[in-house]
C-alpha cells in the first residue's frame, strides 16, 4: 500500500478524468423519502460533478457489480440431436466510486465464497478483476453497526481509498493500475500533520457508532437457540418480500433456470439471485417445503449471515451496514433479532420465563 | 334477376369489440342497413364515483386496452381542469409524446393487422407474413417504434403508469430518449414502404356528405385539449362537449349514437385531417398529397389514408419532441395540489377521434359524477347511415352479395371501431 | 496523460488465464464441473417401471472420458438443454470409464422431458460432485445395504464396487422394499449378485399381488431374517427420509456406531458446488458436504430429516 | 417442429374476449421483433380481433376478461367444451379485474345511471372460475408478453410453466426503485405476485396488486404496517379493492 494526500479539487479532476473514460458508477441521490432524507443509489455517472461525494449510505448495496440480480450462464444453439455450450466470462470494465469500507468488506467476504472454495466462479472472478473500486470513508448513520463486526476499516479488496481529512483526501493507493492513473495528478507525501489528522478521523469515525450489536459467539448462540420463539415472533412480521437479501451486500443465493429461445432454436442458462426468505427456496420435486413457515426463512436468512459461514471459514458474512434493516418495510432488522436472541438465551439461563416479547 | 339478400355479420372479425351489421336487400331494394353494438356494457361510469383523483387515470385507462393513454390523459386533463392544477410544461411536452407514440401504434396496428388483409384478400396478418414479409414488417417496425415511445414516456405500452393529475410520477429517462431518436431515423424508410403500398391500393370510391368533428386550436395538428370544431362551421368550448355530441339511445346498441347539426358526425384521423390539414408537419402535407387526399374528403374508406398521412406527422413531430425534451429540464415534472371540488371536461384526440371525459369531484377531491363520451359513439350513427348509403351505391352499380358484404365490413373497418371502449 | 482507460486485456479473462490464476485449479476436470458439461451420447435407455428408466451415457469426447472419474455415492449434474439440470446419483460401476448409467424417476419437469428423449441424442453432465460412501474403509467388514424404492438408484454404484472386490468384504446383505413387486427395479440382476456375487438379498413389498411369495410389510421386518455381527458391520441406508429415520434408529438401537451408517441427503440443487445455497442443511451443503453423510452428522444437522 | 431430437407441435389455440378492455389480447400483436416467431408457436384457430378466420378445433383457449352477462356464460361454458387447455388470460379473468369495482353498488343502479330509462342487461361481475374450471391463469392489467412468450414456449416444449411465487418486492429491489413506503404511499408490492418486472413502482407508482396474491403472504403483518406507519386505510381499502385480486383476503377492516 502506498499512501498520499491530495487536495479536493484535484481528486475531482482526477475523477472527472476517470469516469469520462471508462464506464462508471457512483452515489447520486435518487429520490427523497418522505420523511425528508434523501435516498442514494450507485448510479451511472458521465462526470465528476454528478457524484455526491458526501452522501451517506446507498440504498441498495455494489453487489449486483459482481452478481447481477439476472445473468445469462451460458447459451445452448441447437442442431438436430446436438448442441453446443458456449460460455462467456467476458465482462465489460467498470469504475465504482464511493464504496464504503463495509461494502469493500462485503466484497472481500464475497471473493472468499465465490473464489476461494472448491469451485472458483469465473463469472464473478472477470467482474472482480474488471472493476475499478475506489473507497471512501464516512461517519456512520445512526444504525449503521459494522463496527460491531470490525467491518468500519478495510485495508484489501479496493484499487484506491480515500479518507476525508478536511482540505484534502487521504489516499491509500492498493494497485498499480491506481498508481499510474493518479500520477498525472498532483499528489504528495502525507506529512506529519497530515497523518494526524488521518488518525483523528479514525478516532473520530471510530467513536461515532451509536448502534453495537453483541455478535460473539453468535454461531452456538443461533445454534442452541434453532428452536426459540424468537423465530415466530419476528416471523409472524416477516413478508417474505426479499428485499433484505437484494439489498444485503453478501445475499448470495441463487437460482437458475433455463429457457427455450422464442424461436427453439437455443436455449439460456441463467442465475437469478434469490432469497432464503422467500417462499420456495426449499421446496423439492413433489412440493415438500422443507421451510414452510415464515419463522424457518427468515431464521436461514440469520443463519446463513450469521452462523452457517462460520463453520466454513470461521467469520460471519453479515458486514453491519444495516441495508436489510432500514430497507425492511416491517422493522426486522439484524440489531433487533440478535439482542432478542440474547435476551432468549440470557432468560433461559436464570430461569426467567422465555417471553418472546420481551424485548 | 334482382338481388334477394341479407347480410348478417355477427360479431365482426378484425375490430375491438363485438359489433354486428344487417343488411337486408328485397327485389334489388334496400330495405334495412344497421349497425349495431352489442358489446357487454362495463358501467365505467359508475365505478369510478367515489374514487380518488389520483386513482382515476389507472382505472380509466383500462376502458381500452388500444388508447389507454388517451383515457388516462383525458381524465387528468378533467381532473387537472377541475381543480384548477397545471402540470409543469416538460410534463406537458412528454404527455405529447406519449399520444404520438399510442396513435403510431394504434395506426400500424390498424393498418397493417386490421384493414390490409382486406385489401390483400386474406383473412389475417398472419398468410401475409409470409407473402408480404416486408410489408409486415416495416408495420410492425412502425408499431414497435409506437410502443416503444409509448413506455420511455410512460413506462408501459398498454394502460400507463406514469401519467399521473398534476404531471408525470416519474420523468423518461434521457438516454432512451436518445434511443428513441435514433430509432426514429431508423424507421422513416418503413414508413416511406407503407406509403408506397398503400397509395397502390384500389381504395372504394363512396362518398357521403358527412359532418367531420375533431379538436382544433389554431396552432398545431390536436392531440390534448383545445376547442370543439366541425366542417359544418360549429365551433364550441371544450366545455361545451354535450351540445357537440347530444347522445341518444339507439337500441339494441349498448353503445349509444350521437349527432350535431345532422343526422349523424365523424370523429378520427379523417375528421381531424379534415379540420386541421394545415396543421401537419410539411412530410405529412407532401404524402397526403402523394396518396390523393385532400380536405374535405367525405369518403370513409380514407380514414385508413388519412391515419397513414398522421403516421408521417407523427414521426416528424416526435422527432423535434424529442430533441426538444432532451435540452430540457426534466426534474420538474409533477406540481402537487390539494383536491377540491370543481368540475370540468377534458377532451382528447384518441387515435379514433375526440375522446370526452367530464368528471366532479368533491373537497377531498374524489370523483361523485362522469361522464365519458368515446370517439367510436361518436361514429357509431355515420357508421350506420353510412352502411345504407353504401349498399344502395353497390346496388346501383348492380354488385352482388359477397361483394356488398365485403364491402360493408370494409366501410366499418375504416372507422377503426373502437367497441368496447364505446360501451365502457 | 496516461490512457485512463481502464481495462483488463480480454485474455487475461479466457478460461486458460483463469485456470492458471486461481492456485490449484486443475483446468479442465474442474472446469467441466462448474459451467461447461461434457457432453454426452444417450446409448441406450431401458424402462425398468412406468416410473423409471436407466439411461445409458457416453462422453463423446475420448479425452474428456479419459479425465472423467468418480466414487461411489457421488453424483453429476445432468442437463438437458432448454429444460434445466437436475442432480442425479451415478448408479453405475466406478471402473467402468465407457459409460456411465443413471437410473432416474420421472418425478417434475427436467425428468418428465427426459423421458422423452430417446437413444442417439446429446446431453451434459457436470460433476462428479458431492462425497462418496467410504468403501476403503468399509474394508474387511460385513456390510448392511439398506434401499427403499429408487433408493437403490445410488447403491448399485457401491454394490458394483463390492462385487468387483468381493474377497475385500465380509458377508454382504442387501435389504431391498418397495411398494409393490413391479416396482422392484433391477431384479434381472438378483440372480447374478445372490450366484456370483454372494451376496444375500432380501426383498419385501409393501404390497404383494397374486404371483408375490417373498415377505411383505415395512423394510424394518427383514432385520428379523438376519443375525449381524454389529461390531464388526457397515451400513448404507437409501431411500426416503422416513425410511433411514427409522431404519437408522433401528441399527442404532442394534449397535451399529453412528458413524458407520451412511445415508444419502436429496434436496433441492442448481449448481452442485455450494454456491446457490438451495441445498443448506443448517450450515452443511448437501452437495459439498454430502450428499453422503454418517448418520452422526445428520442427526446433529437440524431440519435434515 | 424438431428441435434436438425431439419433435414439438404447435399449439392450436383460439383467443375470446369477454367484459374488458381487450387490451390483454392485444398483447399478443406486441414485442413486434419477436412476433413472427410467436406465431410460428401457434396455429392460430380463431382470433376474432386480429383474424377472420374462425375454426372450432382448438386445443387451448385463452379467455380474456371478466362475466357480467348471461350470454357470456353460455359462450364460456360451450369454450369450456371444446378446449382441453383453458387459460384466464388477464386480470379480469383471473379476479373480475376493475370490472368488479361495479359490483359495489346494486345493479340497478348503475343501469339507470348510465342508460336511464332503457334497461340493458347486465349481472354483477364475475371471475372466469367462478363460472367453469381454469387450468392456467395468467394475470396482469394487461399480461406481461414477456411472460406470455415464455409461457407459449414453455407449452410447446413441455417445459414447466411457472409464475414467480415471490411477491413484486423482489423485482422492484432489483431495478433499484425507492420504496414507496419510503415515498410516503400504500404499495401492494409485498403482497403480489411478481413478474411485472415491478413496471409500476419503476414508475414511481404503487403497485395496486393486478397479479394478485403472490404464494403464501403475510397479510396480517402487511395491514399491520400499513396503520403502524398511521397511512391512510381508506387508501388501503381503494388499492385492494382495485382489481378485486384480495377478495379472499379482505375483511371488514379492510
Ligand atoms: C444428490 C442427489 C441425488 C439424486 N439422485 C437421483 C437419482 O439417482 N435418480 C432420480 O430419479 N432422482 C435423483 N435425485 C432426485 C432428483 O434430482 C429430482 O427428482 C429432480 O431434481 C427433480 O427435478 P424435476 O425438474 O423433474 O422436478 P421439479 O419438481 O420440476 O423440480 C424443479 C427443479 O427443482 C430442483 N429439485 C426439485 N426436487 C429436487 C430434489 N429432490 N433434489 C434436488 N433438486 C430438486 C431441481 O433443480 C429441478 O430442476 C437426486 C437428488 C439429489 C439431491
Ligand atoms: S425480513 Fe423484512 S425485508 Fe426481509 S423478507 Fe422479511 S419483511 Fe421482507
Ligand atoms: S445482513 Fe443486513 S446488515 Fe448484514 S450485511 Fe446484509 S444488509 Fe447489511
Ligand atoms: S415500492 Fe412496493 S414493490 Fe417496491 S419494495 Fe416497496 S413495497 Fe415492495
Amino acid at each position: 500500500m502506498i499512501y498520499k494526500v491530495i487536495s479536493k479539487p484535484e481528486f475531482r479532476k482526477f475523477i472527472d478524468v476517470l469516469v469520462r473514460e471508462n464506464t462508471s458508477f457512483g452515489p447520486r441521490q435518487v429520490d427523497t423519502a418522505a420523511n425528508g432524507n434523501p435516498v442514494y443509489q450507485f448510479m451511472p455517472v458521465a462526470s465528476a460533478d454528478e457524484i455526491e461525494f458526501d452522501y451517506t449510505a446507498t440504498a441498495s448495496s455494489a453487489k449486483h457489480f459482481f452478481l447481477p440480480f439476472r445473468d445469462e450462464l451460458s447459451r445452448f444453439s441447437f442442431h438436430d440431436r446436438t448442441f453446443e455450450q458456449h460460455i462467456a466470462y467476458e465482462s465489460e470494465p467498470v469504475v465504482l466510486i464511493g464504496l464504503r469500507p463495509c461494502d469493500i468488506s462485503a466484497l472481500n467476504i464475497l471473493d472468499d465464497v465465490l473464489l476461494n472454495g472448491r469451485y472458483p466462479s469465473p463469472y464473478y472472478l472477470a467482474k472482480r478483476k474488471n472493476t475499478f473500486v475506489i473507497g471512501m470513508d464516512h461517519l456512520p448513520l445512526p444504525d449503521c453497526f459494522c463496527k460491531s463486526l470490525a467491518h468500519h476499516t478495510v485495508s484489501t479488496g479496493f484499487n484506491l481509498f480515500c479518507s476525508d481529512i478536511g482540505e484534502k483526501y487521504y489516499l491509500s493507493i492498493n494497485s498499480s493500475k491506481a498508481f499510474t492513473y493518479l500520477e498525472e495528478f498532483q499528489t504528495e507525501e502525507p506529512s506529519y500533520e497530515d497523518n494526524c489528522l488521518m488518525t483523528q478521523r479514525r478516532k473520530l469515525i471510530s467513536g461515532s457508532f451509536r448502534t453495537e450489536v453483541d455478535v460473539t459467539s453468535l454461531p452456538s448462540i443461533l445454534d442452541i437457540e434453532f428452536e426459540s420463539p424468537v423465530w415466530d415472533k419476528w416471523g409472524a412480521k416477516c413478508l417474505n418480500c426479499g428485499t433484505c437479501a437484494m439489498v444485503c451486500p453478501t445475499c448470495y443465493c441463487y437460482s437458475v433456470d433455463e429457457r427455450f429461445d422464442i424461436d427453439l432454436k437455443g436455449a439460456s442458462r441463467n442465475r437469478q439471485l434469490y432469497s432464503c426468505n422467500l417462499v420456495d427456496f426449499a421446496v423439492v420435486a413433489g412440493g415438500h417445503n422443507f421451510r414452510p413457515k415464515n419463522g424457518d426463512r427468515l431464521k436461514y436468512r440469520y443463519y446463513h449471515q450469521h452462523r452457517g459461514f462460520a463453520e466454513n471459514a470461521n467469520q460471519q458474512i453479515c458486514v453491519g451496514c444495516n441495508r436489510c434493516g432500514r430497507a425492511c418495510l416491517t422493522g426486522i432488522n439484524p440489531k433487533a433479532v440478535i439482542n432478542d436472541l440474547r435476551m432468549e438465551k440470557e432468560s433461559c439461563m436464570t430461569c426467567v420465563s422465555p417471553s418472546p416479547d420481551r424485548t | 334477376m334482382k338481388l334477394d339478400c341479407s347480410i348478417d355479420i355477427h360479431h365482426l372479425t378484425r375490430v375491438e369489440g363485438h359489433g354486428n351489421i344487417h343488411i337486408r336487400v328485397e327485389q334489388g331494394q334496400l330495405v334495412e342497413a344497421k349497425w349495431a353494438v352489442v358489446e357487454t356494457p362495463r358501467f365505467f361510469e359508475v365505478m369510478v364515483k367515489g374514487m380518488s383523483a389520483e386513482r382515476v387515470p389507472f382505472l380509466t385507462s383500462r376502458i381500452c386496452g388500444i388508447c389507454s393513454i388517451s383515457h388516462a390523459l383525458a381524465s387528468i386533463r378533467s381532473l387537472e381542469r377541475a381543480m384548477q392544477v397545471t402540470p409543469p410544461p416538460a410534463a406537458e411536452a412528454v404527455r405529447l409524446l406519449a399520444m404520438h407514440g399510442e396513435t403510431l401504434q394504434s395506426h400500424a396496428l390498424h393498418l397493417f393487422f386490421l384493414a390490409a388483409p382486406d385489401f390483400a384478400g386474406t383473412p389475417s396478418v398472419l398468410p401475409l407474413m409470409q407473402s408480404h414479409p416486408e410489408l409486415v414488417k416495416a408495420g410492425l417496425d412502425l408499431k414497435e417504434l409506437g410502443n416503444e415511445i409509448s413506455t420511455v414516456t410512460t413506462g408501459r405500452c398498454t394502460h400507463p403508469v406514469s401519467l399521473v393529475v398534476g404531471g408525470l410520477s416519474k420523468a423518461p429517462d434521457k438516454d432512451r430518449l436518445k434511443f428513441l431518436l435514433d430509432m426514429i431515423g431508423e424507421r422513416k424508410s418503413a414508413l416511406g414502404l407503407a406509403c408506397d403500398f398503400f397509395a397502390s391500393l384500389a381504395i372504394p370510391q363512396f362518398e357521403r356528405e358527412t359532418e367531420f368533428i375533431s379538436l382544433h386550436n389554431g396552432v398545431s395538428y390536436p392531440f390534448i385539449g383545445g376547442d370543439l370544431r366541425s366542417t359544418d362551421g360549429v365551433l364550441r368550448d371544450e366545455n361545451d362537449y354535450l351540445l357537440m355530441t347530444n347522445e341518444y339511445l339507439a337500441e339494441p346498441s349498448t353503445s349509444k349514437f350521437t349527432r350535431c347539426s345532422r343526422e349523424s358526425s365523424a370523429a378520427g384521423a379523417l375528421a381531424r385531417f379534415n379540420n386541421n390539414s394545415a396543421f401537419l408537419h410539411p412530410e405529412a402535407r407532401k404524402a397526403a398529397e402523394h396518396l390523393g387526399l385532400r380536405p374535405v374528403c367525405h369518403n370513409p374508406f380514407m380514414c385508413n389514408i388519412a391515419q397513414l398521412v398522421e403516421c408521417v406527422h407523427i414521426l416528424n413531430d416526435a422527432e423535434t419532441l424529442i430533441a426538444k425534451l432532451i435540452d430540457m429540464d426534466l426534474r420538474e415534472i409533477r406540481t402537487q395540489f390539494t383536491p377540491k371540488a370543481g368540475c370540468a371536461t377534458g377532451a382528447v384526440e384518441a387515435p379514433r377521434g375526440i375522446l370526452y371525459h367530464y368528471m366532479e369531484t368533491d373537497n377531498e377531491g374524489r370523483v361523485v359524477k362522469a361522464d365519458c363520451i368515446i370517439p367510436t359513439t361518436q361514429n357509431n350513427a355515420n357508421i350506420h347511415y353510412d352502411l345504407g348509403a353504401l349498399a344502395r351505391q353497390a346496388l346501383e352499380e348492380g354488385k352482388n352479395d359477397r361483394e356488398i358484404e365485403k364491402l360493408a365490413t370494409m366501410l366499418v373497418r375504416s372507422y377503426d371501431p373502437c367497441i368496447s371502449c364505446s360501451v365502457h | 496523460m496516461h490512457d485512463m482507460r481502464f481495462t483488463i486485456p480480454r485474455q487475461d479473462l479466457n478460461r486458460e488465464a483463469f485456470a492458471s490464476s486461481v492456485p490449484d485449479f486443475n483446468l479442465k476436470s474442474d472446469l467441466m464441473k462448474t459451467d461447461m458439461g461434457y457432453k454426452c451420447r444417450i446409448t441406450n435407455i431401458v424402462s425398468l417401471t412406468e416410473q423409471e428408466k436407466l439411461f445409458r451415457l457416453r462422453i463423446v469426447d475420448p479425452e474428456e472420458r479419459r479425465i472423467f472419474r468418480f466414487k461411489p455415492g457421488q453424483f453429476i449434474m445432468l442437463e438437458l438443454p432448454g429444460f434445466g439440470d437436475v442432480p442425479i446419483s451415478i448408479s453405475s460401476s466406478n471402473s467402468n470409464h465407457e459409460y456411465i448409467e443413471l437410473c432416474i424417476r420421472k418425478a417434475g419437469h427436467v425428468t418428465s422431458a427426459l423421458f422423452r428423449i430417446e437413444p442417439g441424442m446429446h446431453l451434459a453432465i457436470r460433476g462428479p460432485f458431492g462425497s462418496s460412501f467410504p468403501v476403503d474403509e468399509m474394508a474387511g467388514h460385513h456390510v448392511l445395504l439398506i434401499a427403499g424404492g429408487l433408493g437403490i438408484a445410488p447403491l448399485r454404484a457401491p454394490l458394483f464396487w463390492i462385487n468387483e472386490h468381493r474377497d475385500r468384504f465380509r458377508d454382504v446383505h442387501l435389504l431391498y422394499g418397495a411398494k409393490e413387486p413391479s416396482q422392484l427395479l433391477f431384479s434381472y440382476q438378483f440372480d447374478e449378485w445372490k450366484t456370483i456375487s454372494h451376496i444375500r438379498l432380501h426383498t419385501i413389498v409393501e404390497h404383494a399381488d397374486a404371483e408375490w411369495k417373498g415377505n411383505t410389510g415395512m423394510i424394518t421386518e427383514l432385520f428379523g431374517d438376519i443375525s449381524i455381527d454389529t461390531k464388526n458391520t457397515y451400513a448404507i441406508v437409501c431411500g426416503p427420509p422416513v425410511m433411514f429415520k427409522f431404519v437408522c434408529s433401528y441399527l442404532d438401537r442394534l449397535g451399529i456406531p453412528m458413524n458407520r451408517m451412511f445415508v444419502s441427503l436429496e434436496r433441492r440443487m442448481h449448481c452442485g458446488m455450494g454456491k446457490c445455497c438451495r441445498c443448506m442443511v443448517g450450515s452443511t451443503f448437501t452437495c459439498i458436504d454430502g450428499p453422503v453423510f454418517d448418520y452422526w452428522s445428520v442427526m446433529n444437522l437440524k431440519e435434515a430429516i | 417442429m424438431n428441435q434436438q431430437g425431439m419433435h414439438f407441435e404447435k399449439l392450436k389455440i383460439a383467443s375470446f374476449d369477454f367484459t374488458c378492455c381487450e387490451g390483454c389480447q392485444l398483447q399478443f400483436a406486441n414485442r413486434e421483433s419477436s412476433l413472427p416467431a410467436f406465431f410460428e408457436l401457434l396455429d392460430v384457430r380463431a382470433f376474432r380481433e386480429i383474424s377472420s378466420e374462425k375454426h372450432d378445433d382448438f386445443d387451448m383457449a385463452f379467455v380474456e376478461g371478466s362475466i357480467s352477462r348471461s350470454d357470456e356464460i353460455e359462450r364460456l361454458q360451450s369454450i369450456r367444451k371444446q378446449a382441453k387447455i383453458l387459460v384466464a388470460f388477464g386480470t379480469c379473468a383471473c379476479f373480475g379485474g376493475v370490472n368488479s369495482l361495479k359490483n359495489r353498488i346494486p345493479i340497478e343502479e348503475s343501469v339507470v345511471e348510465v342508460y336511464g330509462e332503457h334497461p340493458v342487461e347486465t349481472l354483477p361481475v364475475q371471475k372466469i372460475s367462478d363460472i367453469v374450471q381454469v387450468d392456467l391463469s395468467i394475470p396482469g392489467c394487461p399480461v406481461a408478453k414477456e411472460e406470455v412468450e415464455r409461457i407459449v414456449v414453455s407449452l410447446v416444449t413441455g417445459s414447466k410453466v411457472n409464475l414467480p411465487k415471490y411477491p413484486v418486492c423482489v423485482e422492484c429491489k432489483q431495478q433499484l426503485n425507492t420504496c414507496m413506503f419510503d415515498l410516503g404511499e400504500i404499495c401492494l408490492g409485498s403482497i403480489t405476485r411478481a413478474g411485472c418486472n415491478a413496471v409500476c413502482t419503476s414508475g414511481k407508482t404503487p403497485c395496486l396488486g393486478c397479479r394478485g396474491p403472490a404464494e403464501d403472504i403475510n397479510f396480517p403483518a402487511f395491514t399491520e404496517l400499513v396503520k403502524e406507519r398511521g397511512l391512510s386505510e381508506n387508501d388501503l381499502r381503494e388499492k385492494l379493492g382495485f382489481y378485486n385480486a384480495f377478495e379472499a383476503y379482505r375483511t371488514d377492516e379492510t
